[in-house]
């Protein structure tokens, strides 16, 4: 079997912690030797999954928890956000996600988009999405050291 | 640390510089947007957003000057982002934004700002 | 009851996971607004409570686990520190440990020690310090933002 | 980031400047102190620690620097260290170190070093 090391982390789900998720990425990161980029677009997706919790899981409940798991491979990080909120219906939401430069968005200024970048940018910034909704939302990102080990037929994978 | 500073000089009559300094995201977007709207909403209002020392931004700070560059075409004000770091500005071209928002990598001189070029 | 958040967080008990538990806790410090000193203070007495971990918990087993607790209260910082490894007498290691001032100290310098200082120093720099080595051992730390909250009367103690 | 590097220059016969850069911590202590030992090995050799860039620092560094000072003694060699901050300097002090080893807050200026007064 592949040998890793795992690091778990759970926070309250608020905003005022995401930033915190961020420095504990970082150090993780920069550990394993990724690039000052690679750091930049780690901090990125896993801040946009951890946003999406803080905004989206709870929204019925009065709080709740954030779970964060990082795999750490000789030659990947693999990092696991996940809460057990509310979930969402994938087909719903892929109308109002993605880059403005859609066929959706050839709109006036006034009904363009504010929101609706999260997943679009986590799919862009990592080398492997998955996103798991049966039960609260897990979303499982894979980011290679080496780029060139990036399987070209790995894009976000939906399982719903 | 993790925070996010907000600085907003008055240049000239109507003409604002917003200095951002720290990380923006989903803790200090609310702050950043209550700071820069009402600021957007005056007719005539030149707003720059100085994001030198912002070294941290994700979808949330996207947002926020979506919604403020909204703001600018409804209020015929005008707001444009200078010294936009790297990192920040890859995310403004990954989402297309960079096509519809006034960005500039470059520092804009005092002479430019104040000649009214801008 | 006292509201508080908790963040959890595990990592494998090695040397290299000691300086990303740094960065987590300056995050949560800084986010609750503890001073530049007290933020150093706080990395230095976590780390060396992790130290322990990875350098003593797991001498006889292959690998081992460390878990850290943070109470995030309005007034102070609770983290919790604990492994499921060895545990040890502290009534047999209390000669080996303190400030170099002590009277065991008064030795030629080829006799001076080179390590005792860890417990020594969590003591020293948080306000209230609990070891508990039952089963393993778990070291709870206490610092507040107000130092002027700080009971005088609280030191370290030691259940056993 | 959370790391050490280590740079011996040897700025004249037997006097050594090892500038550490980054954080001793329990990960980085055991290359500093197979960096630092066989200086202190050799009699004669005057080595001056700099801690200018030394962040972070805690028992796992005092070990490496007790067991060097012990060095020195038993190998007739000498060892300072050099531009300490506060707050690693606070660590020497609680633990009583300062006492018996030489730390100095301030920066040695070349004239200083050169002349053989260190
Ligand atoms: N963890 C989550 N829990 C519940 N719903 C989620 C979660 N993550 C994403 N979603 C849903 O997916 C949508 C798209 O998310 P995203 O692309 O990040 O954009 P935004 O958060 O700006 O709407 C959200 O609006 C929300 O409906
Ligand atoms: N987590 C732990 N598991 C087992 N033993 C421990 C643990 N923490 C401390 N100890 C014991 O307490 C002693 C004193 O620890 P400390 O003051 O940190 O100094 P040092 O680690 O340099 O010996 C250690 O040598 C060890 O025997």
């Amino acid at each position: 079997m592949e040998d890793f090391d795992f690091i778990e982390m759970k926070v309250p789900a608020k905003a005022e912690y995401v930033g915190v998720i961020r420095l504990s990425i970082s150090g993780i990161a920069s550990r394993m030797g990724f690039s000052y980029e690679a750091i930049e677009d780690l901090k990125v997706a896993i801040s946009e999954a951890a946003t999406n919790v803080v905004a989206h899981a709870y929204e019925k409940k009065e709080k709740g928890e954030l779970t964060l798991g990082f795999g750490v491979y000789h030659n990947r990080l693999e990092v696991m956000v996940s809460d057990q909120g509310d979930s969402f219906n994938f087909a719903e939401i892929k109308d109002r996600i993605g880059p403005v430069t859609s066929v959706d968005d050839i709109s006036p200024v006034s009904q363009m988009r504010e929101g609706g970048f999260g997943l679009f940018l986590i799919n862009a910034l990592m080398d492997k999405v998955e996103i798991n909704n049966e039960y609260g939302v897990i979303v499982l990102m894979t980011k290679y050291l080496d780029e060139t080990e990036v399987d070209v037929n790995e894009q976000v994978q939906a399982n719903q | 640390m993790v925070n996010l500073s907000i600085d907003v000089i008055e240049e000239r009559e109507k003409n604002f510089i917003v200095k951002l300094s720290g990380e923006i995201d989903v803790y200090t977007a609310p702050k950043l947007k209550k700071e820069i709207l009402p600021l957007t909403e005056e007719a005539g209002n030149k707003v720059n957003i100085d994001l030198e020392h912002t070294h941290y931004l994700d979808s949330t700070g996207l947002g926020v000057f979506i919604s403020a560059f909204k703001s600018t075409k409804n209020n015929q004000s005008e707001m444009k982002l200078i010294n936009v770091h790297d990192r920040v500005l890859r995310l403004f071209k990954v989402t297309g934004l960079h096509e519809i928002m006034d960005l500039s990598a470059e520092e804009i001189d005092g002479g430019e700002v104040n000649n009214g070029r801008f």
